[in-house]
């Protein structure tokens, strides 16, 4: 994050652009736009100073639906280019918004290597599973077996996981939200902007087209109570429809497992208290799958280093209108006369 | 003088030692316009450092010097191997010179690899210097030689000094206890007397650099300055082979001004620095990714943190390319460099910073293909690839260094273009300009022609691609500035809103808007005049990059043997100079020398209709300025 | 004829509606030589398969055609919108239609925003048939039409059929109790039933698609036909305009045979695997990245596993490329293909290819740039690149193909070339080939040449760039081979050896087989013959790739009218034809009309010098018949 | 791994190829070399049936010096390549050797998909923490303030840790040694080319030029045994001079810590027992770093899944001979007879 100054903040709508929206309707990247427009307005954030930098896809149209300054890259760059701009001008606010296959498949060792680096940059992954744009071949994040034009016999495979992949190569802010849960998005991404360094945010986002539902197993609202942990900093693991259930350390083991409260003797305090500095607690968190485990949202993982740009400005010493002639005519030089 | 006392020398101690060495050994030095010498050895023996020490001692003599370095492939070869060989030639002289020498005239060769690996390179009658005690059966062995050269007639067409410079080294060395493994690193300075004194140089720039080279350590300084001194010493006294004498090679009579030597390497990073402040940007993002021969842009550019410049080593050069945009859409100067293999990931990205319309540079260190070829060498293969080497129409600048100092006046040129224009410019040079060395009159870079920029402030009727009239231009208009919010991108854009537009009409104009803007630049540059020789006449040879050292001195040559032949070099390569095809049209032959399979022949070819006869090596080497000449008269007098 | 059995109806039932259609409405049938319908409407509608039906049953009755989807460049855009809007048209005709068409007989629109983006390529006085139902207020909002085109003078002057098409369908259907957006869907059907009625075709391919596909909801197909038949009735009985009549458009004499349509995708994968067949492969590995217009090839390669077809979805363009190096490398037949973007990706790795000389088919389907620019739209503009856009001389072959069917045979013949040279080879396509399609003549496969690939199994003698004295081209000896192990790689390999070599000679002699090799295949492809026109005379027409329709139906136009013009389509780019220097000298001028800024023509006066003049179109369309005709007739006259 | 066949195994030397080894004196590779020819022979492996597979970098030229086929490809791409001839003929052995730049820098993305996709590959990452062929700038896996020509102020990006890269991208083997240590290297490479599915294995290897002794403050034989643990499937994770110090978990939490037996009551049995099938454990483990905690050797995570090209074979369900003419024919058809 960068100079989000408070001074009569300005209203989400003053964040929608005047392009109109195209996206096919019902697609979850509207949810997604307005959930940003929504942070952006609370943070306080400047239209001037905001920039959306994509790559190519269907989520990667988003920068054109803002009022802000935006940059419609090339596929699977995007990561790069922000990490220019913020070389160039540490003062901006700079949001990557990527798909599963800008950002995982062409684009993961650039996703990879900014969040190695730290730039302070807001990555938001918009994970529908599937390439949309190109009409729905399958993606690195698409379950085994996925049928598409590109797998008429199911897709081989194995999926890779955006949260274990950022944490692994070293991400320092890692969260996951949905689409659709406006209440829960817009904190999350509060917190990505203040987060000094890269934040990484994986959004479960439904592409109606070409993989609707892909979530369903944990979004609806019939099994989601069941089937999400919402974590927060400090307060015990706890869901179920009547916070019923929690998370544990399996005894004597480095695994977590869900335990049912009143069931022998079980209490609240028996259960895992959320610890965002935890890398080994966010990894066992992100790899928890339904149906055995509820699926985690919220900061994952949030433990802040220097960021990249910070210590580049700080190697630089201040001074950069050194005197150009006297660099020419340092080290050996030698004067030569008329003759 | 004595070996104890060199600093009494100075700036005309060559006239000095040459007295000296009249007495010394009767014989009188003799006059000498120009010359060529290699020195070559083990990576290990210090051989960069002793030929670049010759090299200022004779720029500081007032010669006119060019020098080039030849280091081996392989990082660290083992001791002794032909593919460790290290070399470095310095040609110098009164007259002017221009390439670092066809053939040498003296070859100092540290062991039998090195002897092998460069004998071809010595003139018949050309001296060469060796040290015996490195010719032993197993560096002989390593160096594949059945029997010793020295022994079999090898060197029979030579002029040839056999000296145990190891023994002497130790000796001269001996007072300072070294172990005779450190007194053989001396070995280098040794023989640098010995031709410091053969040319009358003086020792006394060496002589300040070793003391401060080795200021922690002052007994390494006096040792390599006694090595240094014996050299000298036994030049001029009478232990040299009787037939062998001293030189004189008088200033030459060069531009007055402040001097220093520059790479293409250091010119390049000075032009760049030189032409962001030119116009008034604070900074350069430069985004690089190592390959050779474009590194040491990148060394050198980390070293100019004081001058604006910020580095970026991203992961590869895709993310380089990028990152340089980025940064240019942010209002930076973005600037990316490399060669080869990397240029070619950079296509893509660059056809967006064409689409988009943001100035960029890319620096072109071109290297002997295809795919990783022999990233040593140098070549001039990419020149179509600048032109076409992307996706769709997409027009952009291309323009390229003729000599190592010429890389600061078009790296300079490269930053007004892109800014004024808003476009990306190709800044092609090689393997051989980027290593390459002359001495250069520092400019008053205050008095340099500025062209500023001015990013766009005010939001009154702005669109991303509104165009300015003069320039076809879009105003740069940069994040952080009120009221000028807008996206821009790769699609294709509508021309007078600058949103995406899938229009039939608009793609077409914008197609013709792109190509027209980059043409009309040939009003911005000057006219193409020749180098040499007269504007019209019986045959042109016509060049670009690297080749201008030996094609201008080939022509020189055949004129002051009375051929009308002219020079002509071509700095712009898009777009051409407007006057082009009517200089061109003069000529009723033009010869086209090029490293490469004859690809600016080609585009003139095509462009004007013109026969110009293609005239290529391929040899990952420099022409020779006698292939040149040759060429000339053959085509002259057939 | 009854709605109710349609079956009854055959191969000759258009003239059995014909008669019906004379006693019922007493007016006869007028004769067409040819006609081109556009449907459009929303995604939503069914366009595609409406387009389809009616293509094919025309084909079914003998007429040669050609037709051409036009998606909408949104996934799935709100209903109603114009840039939503999805059109399929036929052009189909008794003479040889090559093309999809110039401008539209008749366009049937299913919403305002469909009327409002296709009705500028209706011709004047052509037909216009519209769902009033549809042009609510709304749907004219959602079009931004001010007021209803249909009360205003916009469709003065055309023959406007308004027809509520929503209630004669509802009507139609009413007994199969579908709720009325059930109903609305079978719109579609009822237009293609009065179409059909029209110009006189069958429904019987279309009823037994309809129950194929509704297989397992038969009151679903029931009441489709139920559509359909009612569309005919329509037209059939009076109700109609009395101004309207129905058409006949005889069978073409076309070649006789056994007949499929194929879209240039499909002919491409055909050709593919048969061409490895052809050469004895077993399998093809094709790695790709999905991108618009390459993706269906993808696709289509995917449902080919039985046919020896490997599919591998890569990270990107550089694995997908990399990818199928490395398969050739180990004996398949690597194929990868992309467009725009994915292409410069893959330029590094091509140039690997080049150097180690393996087999690899790149098929490039082009679509319009720079950048990103118009994914869904045609282009020519990537020819420079395919020639010249890697790094170092880099040569290799370069083919197109010119119609949907003809990729099938350039496929093959990228087959041939690749592996019998031991070299990449790109197939250039474009977004209008890979999506039209055209009837063609099933070739009897077993019947067509082979041309097997020998692997290398011999050690004596061995090393991997032995070369062939024929062809020049190296061993293909693949890993698996016992005494055949060896080293390939990017650095320059010894001519002799095939071992890593930075000699200079070598490297020049290696860049010269490299380029003969490629200059040399000339021998083995067919000289270039002129398409149509005699090999001289005032003015040839030189085309390559998917303006093969147009220009050829331009010059026949221009022929018919006495006008002496030779059309000349190349296939092979690179290398040229033997004679086609020979061949171009004996015109006085050549016209190449070219999707991009004049890149084929450039080649042409370079490597000819002669005075070949562009014709360019720059707009993501292919060039109309017309317009050909006309650039003719203006160069003849003049 | 494939193939490999026991009928009179070759030698060592028998996988030497007749070029001249040209890396610097001194350099870790000459031994890496040693190592992987001997595991080649002692597994019985076939020259004709081996492939190695190299991008660009000091490293990437190793297989010039192999008897075995050979493919020195492109800087980053070697994983690419290897797939691509696994694809052809997964009967082959395939080997990929990389450097940390060509593997982790320019290649960092498909080293993630090889792992992901679990391609039978043996991938061995020579990492020397730094560029050698380049002449010595800073890599990915440098240590932060590392002073090289292309950062002369000192690096200022956080090292990636190779280990913890590929077990976030879903890698089922992954393994560690040291150049110089042939007794250990041997024995992992085996287990890495018996491994089906792809295997990563890290070889700490001295860059004696550019960046020497970058891992002596554990391979120096003075440090070396209180700073190395080498972990072995089923055996406690013991370690030091005299097997006096181990790992346990923090009681009641889900990381390590190092303790001595004997002090405070702690036994053999208190100690951890290595479970390489255990991924929480594999992630805390390739993190310790010296001095607080010793390096892990050795195989540290391996649980196989079925390789991803044998699974693409089992989708073509054989037949690949189909009759062409027939295809075409299928589908819609007409006969156009003359007239
Ligand atoms: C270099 C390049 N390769 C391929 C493409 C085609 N392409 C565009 S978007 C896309 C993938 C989209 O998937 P994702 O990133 O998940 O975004 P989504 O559309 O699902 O939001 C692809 C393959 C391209 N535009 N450029
Ligand atoms: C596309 C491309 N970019 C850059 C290079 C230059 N290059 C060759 S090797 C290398 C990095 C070498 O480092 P590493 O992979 O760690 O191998 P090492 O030499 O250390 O063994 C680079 C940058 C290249 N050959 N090709
Ligand atoms: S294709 Fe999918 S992701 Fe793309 S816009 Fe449509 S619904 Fe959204
Ligand atoms: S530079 Fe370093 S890694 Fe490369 S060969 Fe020399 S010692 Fe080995
Ligand atoms: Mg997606
Ligand atoms: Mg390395």
């Amino acid at each position: 994050m960068a100079t989000a100054t408070t001074d009569t903040p300005l209203k989400p709508a003053a964040f929608e652009s005047d392009q109109e929206v195209r996206w096919c309707p019902g697609c979850g990247d509207y949810a997604i736009l307005k959930g940003i427009q929504k942070t952006l307005a609370e943070v306080g954030a400047k239209t001037e100073n905001t920039v959306f930098v994509s790559g190519i896809g269907c989520a990667s149209r988003f920068p054109y639906y803002m009022s802000t300054y935006g940059f419609h890259t090339i596929h699977g760059r995007a990561p790069a280019f922000a990490t220019g701009i913020k070389l160039a001008n540490p003062e901006l606010d700079v949001w990557v918004v990527s798909g599963d296959g800008d950002g995982l498949s062409i684009g993961g060792n650039h996703t990879l290597h900014a969040l190695r680096r730290n730039v302070n940059l807001q990555i938001c992954l918009f994970n529908n599973e599937i390439y949309g744009l190109t009409k729905g071949q399958y993606s690195p994040t698409s379950r085994q077996g996925t049928l598409s034009p590109s797998s008429p016999k199911g897709s081989v495979e194995r999926p890779l996981s955006a949260c274990s992949f950022a944490l692994g190569v070293g991400a320092r802010f890692v969260a996951r939200t949905v689409d659709t849960m406006l209440k829960h998005l817009v904190p999350v991404l509060k917190r990505a902007y203040q987060h000094e360094g890269a934040s990484f945010t994986e959004i479960f986002q439904n592409c109606i087209v070409f993989n609707d539902r892909a979530f369903s197993d944990f979004t609806d609202k019939s099994v989601a109570a069941e089937r999400q942990v919402l974590v927060e900093h400090g307060k015990p693991l706890v869901f179920g429809k009547d916070n019923d259930k929690g998370l544990r350390i399996k005894p004597g083991t480095l695994h977590l497992e869900a335990v049912t409260l009143g069931q022998n003797g079980t209490t609240v305090d028996d259960l895992l208290v959320h610890n965002e500095t935890d890398k080994a607690l966010a990894q066992l968190l992100v790899a928890m799958e339904p149906p055995d485990m509820p699926v985690a949202l919220g900061v994952i993982y949030c433990d802040p280093a220097p960021a990249y740009e910070a210590e580049v400005e700080s190697r630089l010493e201040g001074a950069s209108d050194g005197d150009i002639g006297e660099l020419l005519r340092r080290g050996r030089t030698w004067e030569i006369g008329n003759r | 003088m004595s070996a104890n006392s060199p600093d009494d020398g100075g700036a005309n101690e060559g006239a000095a030692g040459l007295n000296a060495s009249r007495l010394a050994r009767g014989k009188p030095r003799e006059l000498r316009d120009a010359t060529v010498i290699r020195f070559a050895g083990d990576s290990g023996d210090g051989i960069q450092l002793t030929g670049s020490q010759f090299a200022m001692e004779s720029a500081l003599a007032g010669s006119d010097v060019a020098t080039y370095p030849d280091y081996p492939a392989e990082i660290r070869a083992p001791a002794g191997t032909t593919y460790g060989v290290s070399a470095f030639q310095v040609h110098f002289g009164s007259i002017d010179i221009r390439t670092s020498g066809d053939e040498l005239d003296v070859l100092v060769a540290f062991n039998p690899a090195a002897l092998k690996v460069n004998l071809q390179d010595l003139r018949i009658g050309g001296m060469v210097i060796v040290d015996e005690s490195s010719f032993t059966d197993r560096n002989l062995k390593k160096a594949d030689y059945e029997s010793s050269p020295l022994d079999d007639n090898t060197l029979a067409p030579y002029q040839i000094i056999k000296l145990d410079v190891t023994r002497l080294t130790e000796e001269a060395v001996k007072e300072f206890g070294l172990s005779s493994k450190e007194a053989r690193r001396s070995r280098n300075l040794w023989a640098l007397g010995l031709m410091l004194w053969m040319y009358g140089r003086s020792r006394k720039a060496t002589v300040e650099w070793l003391r401060q080279k080795f200021a922690t350590k002052p007994e390494i300084a006096d040792a390599n300055i006694a090595a240094l001194n014996a050299g000298h010493v036994f030049g001029e006294t009478a232990e040299m082979p009787s037939d062998v004498v001293g030189y004189t090679v008088n200033a030459a009579d060069v531009e007055p001004g402040l001097y220093r030597t520059v790479t293409g390497t250091d010119a390049t990073a000075f032009g760049l620095v030189a032409g962001a402040r030119a116009a008034g940007l604070g900074r350069i993002m430069f985004g690089s990714y190592p390959i050779t021969p474009a590194s040491p842009l990148l060394h050198a550019m980390a070293g100019l943190a004081d001058y604006g410049v910020v580095t970026f080593q991203a992961e590869d050069e895709i993310a380089a390319i990028c990152s340089a945009i980025g940064a240019s859409y942010a209002g930076a100067l973005g600037v990316t460099a490399s060669s080869g293999a990397g240029v070619a990931l950079k296509t893509e990205a660059a056809g967006l910073a064409v689409g988009a319309e943001l100035p960029l540079i890319i620096v072109n260190a071109q290297r002997a293909g295809p795919s990783t070829g022999m990233p040593t060498k140098a070549e001039q293969a990419d020149l179509l690839q600048a032109l076409h080497g992307r996706h769709g129409d997409s027009p952009l600048v291309v323009i390229a260094g003729a000599s190592p100092a010429d890389c600061f006046d078009v790296a300079r040129e490269a930053v007004r273009l892109a800014t004024r224009y808003m476009t990306p410019v190709i800044l092609m040079t090689d393997a051989y300009l980027m290593n390459a060395a002359e001495p250069w009159v520092i400019p008053d870079v205050e008095a340099l022609p500025t062209f500023p920029v001015t990013f766009r402030t005010d939001p009154e009727g702005f669109h991303p691609f509104l165009r300015d009239p003069d320039t076809l231009a879009r105003p740069w208009a940069i994040p952080g500035t009120p009221g000028l919010e807008h996206r821009i991108g790769g699609l294709e854009r509508d021309y007078s809103t600058g949103n995406i537009s899938y229009d039939a009409e608009n793609h077409a104009r914008m197609t013709e808007v792109r190509a027209v803007k980059i043409a009309e630049i040939a009003k911005d540059i000057p006219l193409q005049l020749p180098e040499l020789g007269n504007d019209s006449g019986p045959l042109a040879v016509v060049g670009w990059g690297s080749t201008y050292g030996p094609i201008f001195q080939g022509v020189r040559r055949a004129r002051d043997e009375g051929y009308d032949v002219a020079h002509i070099h071509l700095r712009y390569l898009s777009p051409f100079p407007r006057n082009l095809a009517e200089l061109l049209g003069g000529y009723e032959k033009i010869l086209v020398p090029e490293m490469n399979d004859g690809q600016l022949v080609s585009l003139l070819r095509s462009e004007y209709l013109i026969p110009g006869e293609p005239f290529t090596k391929v040899k990952g080497q420099p022409f020779k300025i006698a292939e040149i000449y040759e060429a000339i008269r053959f085509r002259m007098e057939k």
